[in-house]
């Protein structure tokens, strides 16, 4: 039932995608950029997830599971998320990562 | 009836007393009221245990108690007593209660001063009932941290960091001691077995010497610093600088004492095989801190700053004498601890009440007091007489009996430490004398000492109270030095066990 | 399976049916009568409490998934009584008029978090774990947020979620690595496939990562003092006590079945971060003049404490833990206590605001001296104990120098503590806060701590207990 | 055998005295305490001659010789099972000999004083500290082992300081106790290490097991060499050191001068009679020892003491403070005693410098107590202690004239007056053991006579000084004792010392050696006092002119050879300055400033470091990152297979 596609393929590009997001993460000013970034981490993680269950147990669904839950969970995180950016803005004017720094030391 | 557990409680239910007193009035009452019950407990406790003795009870401890507090860490609040333990219950007793009175006219939240006083010496009394590590551990700590809040609160100078100073260099060598104490649990079974606190078990085992060397510098230094160890005495001056009479009283005279108590206590008497190889270090610090202690004192001008360093010098010959590890030694070190204990309390007391009239400690300001407070100059007299160890007061007897047993080892070194230890007689002589004549005799310098009132009575009686003790002690000290000796005598065997 | 296998998740069922009657009552009740919702949620709150106090069958549920046993039930109780004081202590602050239209909001956040941790606890799979994790933490940044209209807590809830989030696909990703190499996502199943292999210690580390961030351990704590600071402080005290005290105790819980094949990987790390975060903690508590700041760096170096427990990985590891987070609650909760009262009062949170307090306020200082002591570890106060028996765990494995590292450190932080203390009690000060009295809500939560400081200490029965339904290695 | 215990009374009273007049003294009139004392020590006198009756003619001895009887022993602290300190009364013929030397002189003091301490404030006290006084000197010499005489030892040492500093608010008399006490505390200090050691080899403290001569104790003489001397010696050298200190012999003599600043029968009772014999005392307590097991000791002894004597001498020649002139007087004296212990051998005829220090002793004290009070009555009268402001008191002060000259020619040998035959026993003894040490002896015997005469003249003839008002004699109570004094002085020489007391308590006979010991120092006295007689007798400008001549030594000797400069310079340049300030400034910086850095590190760090904590989301975000991903390498790199 392989269609051919190593697995180490799926596991680079899922490296790939989440440390892309690390990045991001690290370097993008924008709140919602931000946010972003943590998605795609989350997103990696959830092609791990898949890829273990389908190539390594096949006979399971522990993976496709996880992943769901991952997938829905994200979803709410983005929600409290975006409700705080949007309480930022209110409060800063701005939704520059760089402008709430109020508290430091 | 367990007498001993009834040190513990008097002093808190004298606290709770406290709290619920109106005015100062009761509180200074309800302290004296509870103060000189613990001391006639503990006068009672002597008799009850020489009654023992004599009756022919030769249990290492007597009066037991043991009650299991910590099951699955074999936790006991376990109390006893022995002659030495007694001897330092009476001291604590009397210094407190003088040290009440001495505070008769505490004005400034006086509720909290007694409450953190007593409090302070319920930890003393714990410490030196209790049989089990972590309970002793646990009085010790209990009477270190008051200090802080009587310093800082009541006390003067630069209080606030006198106070700090004091309460983390303490707490710093608690940190020592708890390490120490951990490593004598975690090795109190070597051969399987519970692991136990309880320091008699303890002694019956044979800790593996691997252990001991790394244990026993801790737990020594670890009470070595509340005993003033140089170099780690320097919380001495500046905190008995600032504190306030009764606090120097008591932490001088008995909190200091923990010290050299649990040093051979928990330190020699747990871990002997160490303590042998390792004692010449402490020894080389000890008589260091003996000489070095008696020349600083020589060129201070604070009265408190003086008999500070003078404690650094005594309570250095205290556990001298400890590490002398012989019988005779180790009672001089108590006896000494005791004498010691005293007179500095009373020597505290009366710096108290001078500045109290004169309000300056600062021996060059002052002259000629004998003349205008003639019974606290003979007092002071006397307490100097003690400290450079005057035969008939308790100093002599203790500092004699010290270099006799010190001088009872053959060989070289500890001979002449013992010189260098003896010779601090003279220099105590010279600071005691050069306090004594710029502060009592001589003309009057300043005008405004001319009509300052002698003693009240509540200082009269601390005084009296602490004279009375030093003289007894100096006249007959025949049955004191007995009962601190044969309970020195498990520890010794312990010791003469392992001498290779 | 039968209904009655439901009772096992009783803690978090009683929970839920609570979260609902007060969003049902939220809905029902009008406007200008929102007040009423306290009581009603306290009252609730209290119950459940007690039902959690009945005495409960254990076993597994979800195939594995969920897990009940004495101890964990005996954390959710702890949790429970925690939470209990945080709620009366929330008085004061919610009846302000800024949150008279959001007051619901507050106790079904609070719920909903600790519904999470109570399934985080009794988890008996990562994925259970993970949903635990997320559900306690994702609304806990909006409770962080909860005053809207302050800078602070705005930027307080950003950091949270942000690096929450962050830290969750780390976790994860460690998870999905754990997965990947063993197969499964069930705990008792992990623990007979792991080993020391590269990409399984990769993956437990990157796991281990995710929960230091919620345990706050160095170096994945940055995020504490800052959301400490800003948040309410009612919800800082909830954030630094339960929610930190959940996370340790599942981080035991795992270390000690699913991990206990890689001992030796995880306990000389425990060594390393122990020592970091006491440290670190220390030094930046040192500096700090907002107390809400100052208990955030003081809480980070309590955890690393804990840590000395768990590297013992004895028995006694584990009773001395949880034991520990019992006490550290009431300690925390009366300095927090104490704090909040202050602050809704006077809306000072500074150090130095607090000179001459005991002139003024007497009880109250007396309080925070004792929570204060309690967290320095004097005693006759409870936090004694509670470290003398992490030190007692970590000496009896061994690690000698680890507890003298820790006693200095305890030494340390007394220093700041008593710089409270010396404020409290001996600086002068011209214009001390002025007298007021205490709301009874406020009055009796500390009242409670001051109880549980003096008690879990001397009555020894609670540790034997919690031995007896605890495990090591 | 007839029991001695009620010899502790003797001991006994003068305490109870001490206690009730200290207490209670400011409550009575002063001339109660007064009386008190006084009666207090006539009790204590009786009882002394009570027992010197009993124990010298109602004995029996064994074997002729006189026992030492231990009146009353009982255990005061046991050091070891072997060492125990010992309270008790030791009876034997020094004991009892200071018995009477010590009670009369301290009597006729007491008399004394209640005249010439008259309206003096603190009049109890005096009386208070005199009785301490006595106690602590009587029990010192009934001690029973050397550490209770140590103990006493200590005790008189505190009394006499609070006796110099009686005059408290006087800075001299302050700073002079002081002293006093800090030079004594210092020989004391040798004292005691010569204790440790001694009892250590001998294993006891008691004297009789100590000074048994066939005894265990005296057999352990040659214990490890250093510096070439036995330890035995050592030890004995150090414990002369003590007796050195207290009896005020070279180097550890200047405190005796400044002691001149107590009142004048404090001097006459402790630093003439009674206290600054206490070294010659010891030495003769442990006789035995040194003459057996240590002789080097003795020689020791007998330099210092021959040296001291010569020293004094010279330099009483200079002073013109009366009671200077009468302190370095004593200290020769004392110096003499010395020599006669130091040429002595023990046993039968050698023991002879033995007796005759005890007979000088004996004598010495009557006469030296006689010369104070003397002294005493004529500053009572002239209110000035400068012979330079004296003269022509003869007609003045008639009583104190002639007691005084009594006195003078005493001390300066004249034949049939008791000194004579004590000073002659001495020469004799030195002659037949040590030249040297004879000749020095002789000329010091005229130096002596000369200084006194000196003295004598100064005060009694030369120039006609009138007085603002003039002197009057002293009252009876005052007059008494000089008188009681006078004759003792003249007749105690008679009494046959050497049937009492010997080396080996085994009486035997002396004669004087007309040649070359009696005549030689006779004539060397006549020289001395008519040197005097020509110089002094009348005012006259030559002993300037010879001073002038002799310049340099005049002046050095004027200043007592620059020796309490020397003090000053060790105490207050090296000790004070060049180490004790050095130990406070090393405290307060070094040690001190150690433990504070440790707090300072701290805050620095945690200043340092706050950086870490910028606000920034993401730079927290790369140090969680960075933090996992270098663990996770590093635990693979070091533990994964």
């Amino acid at each position: 039932m392989n269609n051919g596609i190593p697995i180490e393929y799926f596991l680079v590009t899922a490296t790939l995608m989440f440390f892309a997001g690390v990045y991001g993460f690290i370097t993008r000013k924008n709140l919602i950029t931000m946010l972003m970034s943590v998605e795609l981490m989350l997103n990696s993680v959830n092609i791990n997830f898949v890829v273990f269950n389908r190539y390594l147990f096949p006979g399971q669904l522990e993976g496709h599971f996880f992943s769901l839950f991952v997938i829905a969970v994200a979803a709410s995180e983005a929600a409290v998320a975006i409700a705080i950016i949007i309480n930022i803005y209110r409060n800063f004017q701005s939704i520059d990562v760089e402008k709430t720094d109020e508290m430091k030391f | 009836m367990d007498i001993l557990s009834f040190l513990v409680i008097i002093p808190v239910l004298t606290v709770l007393g406290i709290i619920i007193a109106k005015d100062p009035k009761h509180t200074r009452i309800i302290s004296a009221i509870g103060m000189g019950l613990q001391l006639i407990l503990a006068a009672y406790l002597v008799f009850a245990y020489l009654g023992e003795r004599n009756a022919g009870n030769i249990a290492e401890m007597l009066f037991r108690q043991d009650y299991m507090w910590y099951a699955n860490l074999n936790i006991h609040y376990s109390v006893g007593v022995d002659g030495i333990s007694v001897a330092m219950i009476a001291l604590t007793a009397v210094v407190v209660f003088a040290g009440i009175f001495a505070s008769w006219k505490v004005d400034f939240l006086p509720k909290e001063f007694f409450i953190s006083l007593i409090l302070l010496s319920t930890g003393v009394f714990g410490f030196f009932i209790s049989l089990d590590l972590f309970t002793m551990f646990l009085f010790y700590e209990i009477a270190v941290i008051p200090m802080y809040l009587l310093i800082g609160i009541w006390g003067s100078g630069p209080k606030e960091y006198a106070a700090m100073k004091l309460t983390l260099m303490l707490m710093g060598g608690s940190a020592l001691l708890l390490v120490g104490i951990l490593g004598i649990y975690t090795n109190s079974a070597p051969d399987g077995g519970a692991l136990t606190f309880n320091i008699l078990e303890i002694a019956k085992v044979h800790i593996p010497i691997e252990a001991q060397r790394l244990f026993f510098p801790m737990t020594f230094i670890g009470f070595g610093i509340l005993g003033a160890l140089f170099p780690f005495h320097t919380w001495s001056p500046d905190g008995h600088a600032s504190a306030p009479t009764a606090v120097s009283m008591l932490h001088a005279g008995v909190l200091m004492k923990l010290g050299g108590y649990g040093a051979f206590r928990v330190a020699i008497f747990l871990l002997p095989d160490a303590a042998q190889e390792l004692s010449w270090i402490f020894i080389i610090l000890t008589s260091i801190s003996v000489v070095y202690g008696a020349f600083g004192a020589i060129v201070q001008k604070d009265l408190k700053y003086i008999n500070a360093y003078s404690s650094v010098s005594h309570c250095g010959l205290v556990l001298f004498a400890v590490l002398m590890m012989n019988k005779t030694a180790m009672d001089g070190a108590i006896l000494q601890m005791i004498s010691h204990g005293l007179m500095t309390a009373l020597f505290f007391a009366l710096i108290g009440m001078i500045y109290g009239r004169t309000h300056t400690r600062m021996i060059n300001e002052m002259g000629g007091l004998m003349k205008v407070m003639p019974f606290l100059g003979v007092a002071y007299v006397i307490a100097g007489l003690a400290s450079l160890g005057l035969p008939g007061l308790s100093g002599f007897v203790a500092e004699m009996t010290i270099f006799f047993g010190a001088f009872q080892h053959t060989d070289v070194f500890h001979r002449v430490v013992t010189i260098v230890a003896v010779s601090s007689i003279v220099i105590t002589a010279v600071y005691i004398l050069r306090v004594v004549g710029a502060l009592l005799f001589g003309p009057i310098k300043n005008p405004h000492f001319e009509h300052l009132e002698d003693a009240k009575w509540f200082e009269k009686l601390s005084t009296v109270t602490l004279i009375l003790a030093i003289a007894a002690i100096g006249i007959a000290p025949l049955w004191l030095s007995n009962m601190i000796g044969t309970s020195l005598q498990p520890i010794i065997d312990k010791l003469s066990m392992i001498i290779p | 399976m039968n209904l009655e296998n439901f009772f096992l998740m009783r803690h978090e069922l009683v929970l839920t049916i609570i979260t609902l009657m007060v969003l049902i009552a939220d809905l029902s009740i009008h406007e200008d009568k929102k007040y009423k919702i306290i009581a009603l949620a306290t009252t609730l709150f209290a119950i459940n409490l007690i039902i959690g106090f009945f005495p409960s069958l254990t076993g597994n549920l979800f195939g594995n998934m969920y897990k009940t046993s004495d101890l964990q039930l005996t954390m959710k109780n702890i949790l429970n009584l925690g939470v209990i004081v945080i709620l009366l202590q929330s008085v004061t602050w919610l009846k302000t008029d800024e949150n008279k239209l959001k007051i619901s909001e507050f106790y079904l956040l609070v719920f909903s978090t600790l519904i999470g941790m109570q399934f985080m606890i009794s988890a008996g799979s990562f994925l259970m774990l993970y949903l635990g994790l997320e559900l306690a933490t994702i609304p806990m940044a909006a409770l962080a947020a909860y005053d809207r209209f302050r800078h602070n807590s705005a930027e307080a809830g950003i950091k949270l979620i942000l690096s929450a989030a962050m830290s969750s696909a780390v976790l994860i990703l460690g998870i999905s690595f754990i997965y990947g190499t063993t197969g499964s996502t069930y705990f008792d199943t992990v623990a007979m496939h792991y080993s020391n292999t590269p990409l399984q210690t990769l993956a437990f580390i990157l796991f281990f990562s995710g929960m230091a961030f919620k345990i706050s351990l160095v170096p994945f704590h940055l995020w504490t003092a800052d959301v400490y600071e800003g948040s309410p402080v009612n919800v800082t005290s909830y954030l630094s006590v339960i929610s930190k005290g959940a996370s340790a105790f599942i981080l035991v819980i795992v270390l000690f079945t699913v991990f206990n094949s890689i001992a030796m990987i995880w306990k000389p790390l425990m060594y390393i971060i122990s020592v970091l975060t006491m440290t670190v903690g220390n030094l930046f508590a040192i500096r700090q003049q907002n107390l809400k700041r100052f208990l955030a760096f003081s809480s980070i170096a309590q955890a690393g404490f804990i840590l000395l427990g768990i590297i013992g990985a004895s028995e006694i590891g584990m009773t001395s833990v949880v034991y520990f987070i019992f006490v550290y609650i009431f300690s925390n909760l009366g300095a927090f206590g104490v704090v909040s009262v202050i602050y809704y009062k006077t809306q000072k949170e500074c150090i130095d605001d607090y000179d001459g307090l005991y002139h003024t306020n007497p009880k109250l200082s007396l309080v925070m001296m004792l929570a204060l002591f309690s967290l320095a570890g004097i005693p006759p106060v409870a936090g004694y104990f509670g470290k003398f028996f992490l030190f007692t765990a970590a000496a009896s494995a061994g690690y000698y120098w680890l507890v003298f590292i820790a006693v200095l450190n305890a030494t340390i932080s007394l220093y700041y503590y008593l710089l409270v203390v010396k404020a409290m009690f001996i600086n002068k000060n011209d214009q001390p806060i002025a007298y007021f009295k205490t709301d009874v809500p406020a009055k009796i939560a500390l009242i409670i701590c001051v109880i549980g400081l003096f008690v879990i200490g001397f009555y020894s029965t609670i540790y034997q207990y919690i031995q007896s339904i605890s495990f090591g290695l | 055998m007839t029991s001695f215990s009620f010899t502790v009374l003797i001991v006994l009273i003068p305490l109870f005295v001490f206690l009730f007049v200290g207490l209670l003294g400011h409550k009575m009139k002063p001339i109660v305490s007064g009386i008190i004392g006084t009666s207090g020590l006539a009790i204590a006198a009786i009882l002394s001659y009570f027992t010197a009756y009993q124990y010298f003619f109602n004995t029996e001895k064994i074997g002729g010789a006189y026992q030492k009887i231990l009146a009353f022993n009982t255990v005061w602290l046991q050091f070891t099972d072997k060492l125990h300190i010992d309270m008790g009364v030791l009876i034997d013929p020094i004991s009892v000999m200071m018995l009477i030397v010590i009670t009369t002189v301290s009597l006729m003091v007491h008399i004394y004083s209640i005249g010439y301490m008259k309206g003096e404030k603190g009049f109890a006290r005096f009386f208070a500290f005199l009785s301490l006084f006595s106690f602590s000197m009587l029990g010192l010499v009934l001690a029973t082992n050397i550490f209770q005489m140590y103990i006493f030892w200590e005790l008189v040492g505190v009394s006499s300081f609070l006796l110099i500093g009686f005059y408290y608010t006087k800075p001299s008399a302050v700073s002079a106790s002081k002293k006093a006490f800090i030079v004594t505390r210092f020989a004391d200090l040798g004292f005691l290490i010569g204790i440790l050691i001694l009892s250590f080899n001998t294993g006891t403290f008691d004297f009789i097991s100590l000074t048994n001569v066939n005894g265990a104790a005296i057999a352990t003489g040659s214990g490890i060499a250093f510096l070439g001397l036995s330890t035995m010696t050592w030890s004995l050298i150090l414990v002369f050191m003590g007796g050195a200190g207290k009896s005020a012999m070279f180097p550890l003599h200047i405190w005796l001068p400044d002691a001149m600043e107590g009142p004048t029968p404090v001097s006459a009772l402790i630093h003439a009679a009674t206290m600054v014999v206490a070294g010659v005392y010891l030495v003769a307590r442990l006789f035995p020892v040194y003459a057996i097991s240590a002789p080097d000791g003795l020689m020791v002894v007998a330099y210092v003491g021959s040296f001291s004597s010569l020293f004094a001498a010279v330099i009483a020649c200079t002073q013109y403070d009366i009671k200077r002139v009468l302190a370095y007087s004593t200290m020769s004296q004392i110096g003499y005693m010395m020599v006669a212990l130091g040429v002595s051998g023990y046993g039968g005829h050698e023991g002879l410098g033995y007796m005759a220090s005890m007979f000088h002793l004996f004598t010495h004290a009557m006469f030296k107590a006689l010369l104070f009070l003397g002294a005493g009555a004529i500053i009572h009268s002239v209110h000035t202690n400068l012979m330079t402001e004296m003269g022509g008191l003869r007609k003045h002060l008639p009583i104190t004239h002639i007691t005084f000259l009594i006195a003078c020619l005493t001390i300066a040998g004249v034949p049939f007056l008791s000194a004579f035959f004590s000073k002659d026993e001495i020469l004799t003894a030195a002659y037949h053991s040590n030249k040297l040490i004879f000749v020095v002896q002789l000329f010091v015997a005229g130096l002596t006579a000369f200084y006194m005469f000196r003295l004598y003249f100064r005060i009694f003839w030369n120039k006609d000084t009138h007085y603002h008002h003039t002197p009057h004699e002293a009252p009876l109570t005052m007059t008494f004792p000089l008188i009681f004094l006078a004759i003792a002085s003249i007749f105690s020489g008679y009494i046959p010392f050497s049937e009492f007391v010997s080396s080996d308590s085994l009486p035997f006979e002396t004669e004087i050696e007309w040649w070359p010991i009696a005549i030689p120092s006779i004539i060397v006295g006549l020289l001395g006092i008519s040197l005097a007689y020509i110089l002094y007798k009348k005012e006259s400008t030559l002993p300037h002119r010879i001073a002038s001549s002799v310049k340099f030594f005049y002046t050095s000797a004027f200043n007592k050879f620059y020796f309490d400069e020397i003090y000053m310079f060790v105490t207050k340049k090296i000790i004070f300055n060049y180490i004790s300030r050095p130990v406070a400034w090393f405290d307060r910086h070094i040690v001190d400033g150690f433990m504070n850095s440790l707090a300072w590190i701290t805050n620095v760090t945690s200043v340092k470091i706050k950086g870490f904590q910028s606000g920034q989301l993401q730079q927290y975000a790369f140090v969680f990152i960075s933090g996992a991903i270098l663990l996770g390498i590093l635990f693979i790199y070091l533990f994964s297979i």
